[in-house]
């Protein structure tokens, strides 16, 4: 629909999506559910205090016997709240380094093969059919074993698990994007390679970029709650995962102590999950459309 | 189509894809989306190119920008051989020629105000200073009929005639000696063609632009163009002053489209009378020796099937112009 | 005149956008008689695909919805059938073909099996004479060697073979109304002259009424009896062709006409010679009320032209458009 | 076709080099990490394995004779139960296959089902329902899941079995299978959740799409009903994704299998992997890495198969 430019404030697109964003009760909802769960992280361990490491109390206590462990004890009567409060911050840290990780490699991996085509994407394509063929997490669970599990290993495995679908979206935007006219036009201009792939494409290909980034944080999650739980991720930390996976074993004597720390990923990655959605939503353009 | 004063000299310009299979008989499947196609341009005129869908029209141009990996030929442009050079080279050349393209909707960054999008070629060409720049920005925005003040808009704030403004601005950025036009108008709808075509025709008197103009429509061709080039299948097959070639077109193809253009004309419907080709055009992969036309043409021959015609003058209705036909000014 | 096959009278379709329901249809009454050509022409956004859209029942929901009028098949108003009725008109008393040959086919059909749907929907007939009927069509729509090419998928077959294709089903049911949405824009001018030739030689063997759609005044021109012109959601003007294209009666029209850059004409146009235009753009339709939305366009609007409520103006038994100065006097 | 089974091949050859690299590149000796046995080999075997392996020679020559191993079906041989680790493999396959496929049919099955369902109207209830069972499926942990499930259904409700694959009292016919297949629900469902949630969403907007599309308006025009456009038209296109989605995702859905093998005590690759980590049985792992990359290949040629029968356009050549 024809309209005259006058009557519209000079509004960006990055603007328009952030006011769609702001309007969506299923994003706000996830950006309030993570906003609680950082909170939380932040300040819960310091204020309340209990140390998540150590027997406070009797193992295998209920949730609200004892107001002193309101979400009782495992079974060797560590505080699961404690746990809980003190496994966020990993988790989310590990979580979010990931997928930086990952996002970063798909993003110049599936930029540089759908830019250029040809043989270098062949090749690129190929690489990454590689990673996708290797089951994530025994690849991971190798990687963990042959080197000593740390927190920097943890990261960089799951990382390099974690970039194939990034970089095939990446190289599948690139590919729809360098046939835009408005590419072949500042090529036409005489831009470099350099400036198109970075500053030309890379900004109009970043809308589903970031919402997929948003749900490689959320399986990245998934995934060190994962690993924790099969008890190879670094002993030294006590995640989500890790209280899971040690108190399998006793599930029917303290269900609590493997319930709430799901629910505490569970709340998390649904959290960040409802942000991406609403990231996509919000600058997918046919949405945007009248 | 040889003139002194030609600002364009193109010569033998071929470009051939090949699409990676094979035919039956093991031979490589190669598009010929253009064959060997030369023409000149005089400074401050307009060449039309017309044809259907896939009759290499808009990859000449795109070859012309040298926007096309594996294009071959001449391409001379004031005394610079385009055709010939590589990178930096050719990248330092980019200001002497600009394109506007056909959808005005994809041919303009969304994420750049038009501003920006305007300033961009003299920035990369390193034209002027940022303040020229500016100012040289609201003149061309003046210049196409747009306010000065639209510079702080995106181009989703405009309409499909006014983004195409905008385009032509871009063209106009560097003060191009040659801007090729691919289809400007099939986007819109008449009224704003309308309007698209006069600007343009109005900045071609004022500035003395050369236009090398791409279109399918006819009567786009004919209100635009000084000399037109009636492209088939890869090749040019009639060319030369336009008003010639609409009062008497030679060859049967160019016949062929000039009678299949629906005229406004309630009581004598030519349409319904005229002759009809038969068929789609074949496909320009591997195709057939002699004339491309020779599948579709009603009087084709042997000859026809074999030897591949050359363009040669022939003259028509008192008017010169080359065809590349064997029975051009006979048929 | 004889009992009109279809009539549309005061249609008004609206859309529901973000920002409230737009109007895109208003008031739009015409007739259509067995065997004649209807051409609807208009600028994109004139509502011109709405109202076949409207005429099949096919609507977009949820977001439109016929608001108010009346469409009269045969006296039966196609507005107020049940859905059930109105699949049994699609398709075998009403069909229509579409623009975009190239994705109005389903990939993963056969194009044989496909036209052999349209049969089964609205007859009972058999295995074979089905398989007889799509390669007889086919044959009859121009396509060579029709049995084999029954059995290809629509991306082994070209642009114009497609619409012939499409042809073949709207017409494989004999429709007494074939609707075509501009059913030659996305093919080449010499494909286009074939495709328009099918049509009218096989509305000529039927006798079927056909409504055409086009934004081109050479093709509606050249084939239609009667001209609708639409703008903004309005039939602007109405009449015999030659009336309407020869003797237009709104401004619109002329304009329309004037602007398109005809070879004929400008073989006597000087270098320095400009193409008429309209000036500005098509109006936005959320800021329409019930004056004459083409007024801020029009070199001849006034004061009067502004606060007038659009009608329609008769200027004889069959020539309607809907300008104040539409009578002869004030225009000319 | 011919292609995509080269590709396969050289798939499988670079996990056998990267198996061979990651044994050089774990620290410490190589000898060491092939014989497993957390470390503690004793030098006799260490010597067995430095001749059998060649360890004494260049690297080049190194991989020829692990890659001749491989190719000849040697994988090694596992410390712990001191058997071929192939004949290991092929045991433990089956119940693998077994969870993973099943689990593929209820994912895809009931994913694609409510993805259609739900596009048909977009703002209704039902697609707001399916949206969010998606995002839950999507967000809660597999491991998790499955012990909910198993709290729920075999131990407060016992409908289940709490874990394994099989009782132990029934053998043979028609009673095995069905107590297999009975100790298969909770597992293969656990599994199918997440996996289900995905095939949902991608479904769903495809569906989306292919309804707008002009040949399901062509399909209307026709007078074809709801039902017919939905499911003869719609589904057979929308469906599409969903396979190439399926192809993309089976590493991760083996992956999975390895969290629900372990949860389930299922007897399959994934919990021998799980096992042989803990016992740094490197020659089972190892082998392991390199079956279900094979199993992975295999079935993405599969899924090709499924692909290139249901998109015609794949099968024949370009218009003549």
């Amino acid at each position: 629909m024809a309209r005259d430019p006058a009557f519209h404030p000079p509004k960006s697109p990055f603007v328009e999506a952030m006011a769609i964003f702001l309007g969506n009760r299923a994003a706000m909802a996830g950006l309030i559910i993570l906003a609680v769960v950082i909170l939380a992280s932040l300040i819960g361990p310091s204020l309340y205090g209990v140390d998540p490491k150590a027997t406070v109390n009797a193992p295998f206590l209920p949730p609200m016997e004892d107001v002193a462990s309101p979400m009782g004890t495992d079974y060797i009567g560590r505080d699961v709240l404690a746990g809980i409060l003190s496994g966020g911050p990993a988790t989310i840290m590990i979580g979010t380094s990931a997928a930086l990780v990952a996002v970063l490699i798909g993003i110049t991996l599936g930029a540089l093969a759908g830019y250029y085509g040809g043989l270098i994407d062949t090749i690129l394509m190929r690489f990454t059919e590689f990673f996708q063929v290797l089951p994530a997490l025994l690849f991971a669970m190798v990687l963990m074993t042959l080197f000593t599990p740390s927190l920097r290993v943890t990261i960089i495995g799951i990382g390099l698990v974690m970039w194939p679908p990034t970089a095939r979206l990446a190289r599948a935007e690139f590919m729809k994007l360098r046939n835009m006219d408005y590419v072949r036009a500042e090529r036409a201009m005489g831009a470099r390679d350099r400036r198109i792939i970075w500053r030309v494409i890379l900004p109009n290909a970043m809308p589903p970029l970031i919402a997929a980034a948003a749900l490689v944080v959320g399986v990245s999650i998934l995934f060190e709650a994962g690993l924790s739980f099969l008890g190879l991720g670094d002993p030294n930390i006590r995640s989500w995962g890790e209280m899971i996976g040690s108190n399998r074993d006793y599930i029917f004597d303290c269900p609590w102590a493997v319930f709430f720390p799901g629910i505490a990923i569970f709340l998390t990655v649904l959290g960040v999950s409802l942000v991406g959605d609403g990231l996509n939503d919000a600058m997918n353009p046919r949405f945007r459309e009248r | 189509m040889t003139d002194g004063d030609a600002i364009l000299r193109v010569r033998d310009l071929t470009v051939h894809f090949d699409t990676g299979t094979r035919d039956a008989e093991g031979k490589p499947r190669v598009v010929h989306a253009v064959d060997g196609v030369s023409f000149d341009i005089r400074r401050g005129s307009t060449l039309g190119i017309i044809g259907e869908s896939g009759c290499g029209k808009s990859t000449t141009a795109l070859a012309a920008m040298r926007l096309v990996a594996g294009a071959r030929g001449r391409i001379d442009l004031g005394g610079v051989d385009l055709g010939g050079l590589e990178g930096e080279a050719l990248r330092r050349q980019r200001h002497r020629f600009q394109i506007i393209f056909q959808d005005p909707y994809s041919s303009l960054n969304p994420r750049q105000r038009v501003g920006s999008l305007i300033r961009t070629p003299m920035a990369l060409q390193d034209q002027g200073t940022p303040e020229t720049r500016d100012r040289r920005v609201d003149e061309l925005l003046d210049l196409v009929g747009l306010r000065p003040e639209t510079r702080h808009l995106f181009p989703h704030q405009f309409s499909g005639g006014q983004r195409q403004r905008i385009g032509i601005a871009r063209a106009l950025a560097t003060n191009p000696d040659l801007i090729v036009c691919d289809e400007p108008v099939s986007a819109l709808d008449v009224a704003i063609q309308a309007q698209i075509l006069n600007l343009m025709k109005d900045l071609q008197a004022e500035l003395g632009l050369t236009y090398l103009f791409i279109s399918h429509d006819m009567g786009v061709i004919g209100y635009m163009c000084h000399e037109v080039a009636v492209m088939y299948l890869g090749v040019f097959v009639e060319t030369g002053d336009t008003r010639a070639i609409l009062a008497a077109p030679a060859h049967p193809y160019t016949r062929a489209l000039l009678s299949a253009i629906p005229r406004v004309d309630p009581v004598n419907r030519s349409l319904m009378a005229a002759t009809r080709l038969s068929g789609d055009p074949p496909s320009p992969v591997n195709p057939a020796p002699g004339c491309r036309f020779a599948a579709r043409c009603p009087h084709a021959v042997d000859r026809c099937r074999t030897e591949r015609p050359a363009l040669r003058p022939v003259t028509l209705g008192g008017m010169e112009r080359s065809v590349a036909c064997h029975f051009a000014g006979e048929i | 005149m004889t009992e009109p096959l279809l009539a549309v009278e005061n249609l008004c379709v609206d859309f529901a956008t973000r920002s409230g329901p737009v109007r895109v249809l208003n008031d739009v009454s015409f007739t259509l008689a067995p065997g004649e050509t209807l051409g609807i022409v208009g600028e994109s956004g004139c509502g011109k695909s709405m109202t076949s859209l409207a005429v099949m029942g096919l609507v977009p929901r949820p977001n439109g919805r016929i608001a108010s009028g009346r469409i009269l098949f045969r006296g039966e108003d196609l507005v107020r059938a049940p859905a059930r009725r109105m699949r049994q008109i699609r398709g075998a008393a009403i069909s229509m073909i579409f623009q975009e040959p190239m994705t109005s086919l389903n990939p993963i059909f056969t194009v044989g099996r496909q036209i052999a749907e349209a049969i089964r929907l609205h007859e009972d007939v058999s295995k074979a004479e089905v398989r007889n009927r799509v390669v007889d069509v086919l044959g009859r729509v121009g396509i060579p060697d029709p049995a084999r090419r029954a059995d290809e998928y629509p991306h082994q077959l070209s642009g114009g073979m497609r619409q012939r294709v499409m042809i073949a089903m709207a017409l494989v049911c004999r429709p007494q109304i074939l609707i075509a949405d501009e059913p030659t824009t996305a093919l080449d001018v010499t494909v286009q002259a074939q495709i328009l030739d099918l049509i009218l030689r096989l509305q000529q063997e039927e006798n079927t009424a056909v409504i055409l759609i086009s934004h081109d005044m050479g093709v509606i021109s050249q084939v239609s009896d009667r001209v609708m012109v639409m703008y903004a959601g309005r039939a602007i003007e109405k009449g015999p062709c030659r009336d309407v294209v020869e003797a237009s009666a709104h401004p619109y029209t002329r304009g329309l006409i004037a602007c398109i850059p005809d070879i004929d004409r400008t073989e006597r146009m000087a270098e320095s010679d400009r193409l008429p235009t309209i000036p500005g753009i098509v109006p936005d339709l959320r800021a329409l009320g019930e004056t004459c939305a083409f007024a801020p366009r029009c070199a001849l609007a006034d004061a009067a032209c502004e606060a007038w409520k659009v009608a329609p103006i008769r200027l004889d038994d069959a020539h309607v458009a809907a300008c104040r100065k539409a009578a002869r006097g004030i225009v000319a | 076709m011919k292609q995509k089974l080269f590709f396969a091949v050289v798939l499988v050859c670079s996990v056998v080099v990267l198996n061979f690299f990651l044994i050089r590149l774990a620290p410490g000796d190589p000898a060491m990490t092939l014989a497993g046995q957390a470390g503690g080999a004793d030098a006799e075997t260490l010597e067995e394995i430095r001749r059998t392996y060649g360890l004494d020679r260049p690297l080049a020559e190194q991989f020829f004779v692990y890659a001749g191993k491989i190719l000849t079906g040697d994988l090694g041989t596992s410390y712990y139960f001191n058997l071929p680790v192939s004949g290991l493999i092929l045991e433990r396959l089956f119940p693998t296959l077994l969870l993973v496929l099943s689990s593929l049919v209820i994912s895809v099955g009931l994913g694609t089902f409510l993805g259609v369902l739900a596009a048909r109207n977009p703002r209704g209830p039902l697609s707001y329902i399916v949206t969010a069972v998606a995002l839950g499926g999507y967000s809660v942990p597999t491991f998790w899941l499955g012990q909910m499930l198993i709290l729920a259904f075999a131990w407060y409700v016992p409908i289940f079995p709490v874990d394994g694959m099989a009782g132990l009292r029934v053998r043979g016919g028609l009673n095995q299978i069905v107590d297999v297949a009975w100790h298969l629900v909770l597992p293969a469902l656990t599994l199918g959740v997440a996996f289900m949630a995905q095939y949902s969403r991608v479904s769903r907007a495809a569906m989306l799409e292919v309804l707008d599309s002009d040949y399901i308006r062509t399909a209307r025009a026709k007078g074809a009903s709801e039902p017919a456009v939905l499911f003869v038209h719609g589904l057979r296109n929308a469906i599409l994704p969903v396979i190439t989605l399926v192809g993309l995702q089976l590493g991760q859905i083996l992956s999975g299998a390895v969290l629900v093998e372990t949860v389930f005590n299922w007897p399959g690759l994934g919990r021998l992997a799980l096992d042989s980590i803990l016992r740094r049985d490197y020659p089972t792992i190892l082998g392991i890495l390199l079956a279900s990359a094979v199993v992975v290949v295999v079935i993405n040629l599969a899924t090709e198969a499924i692909y290139r029968s249901a998109d015609p356009r794949l099968r024949s050549g370009g218009r003549h």
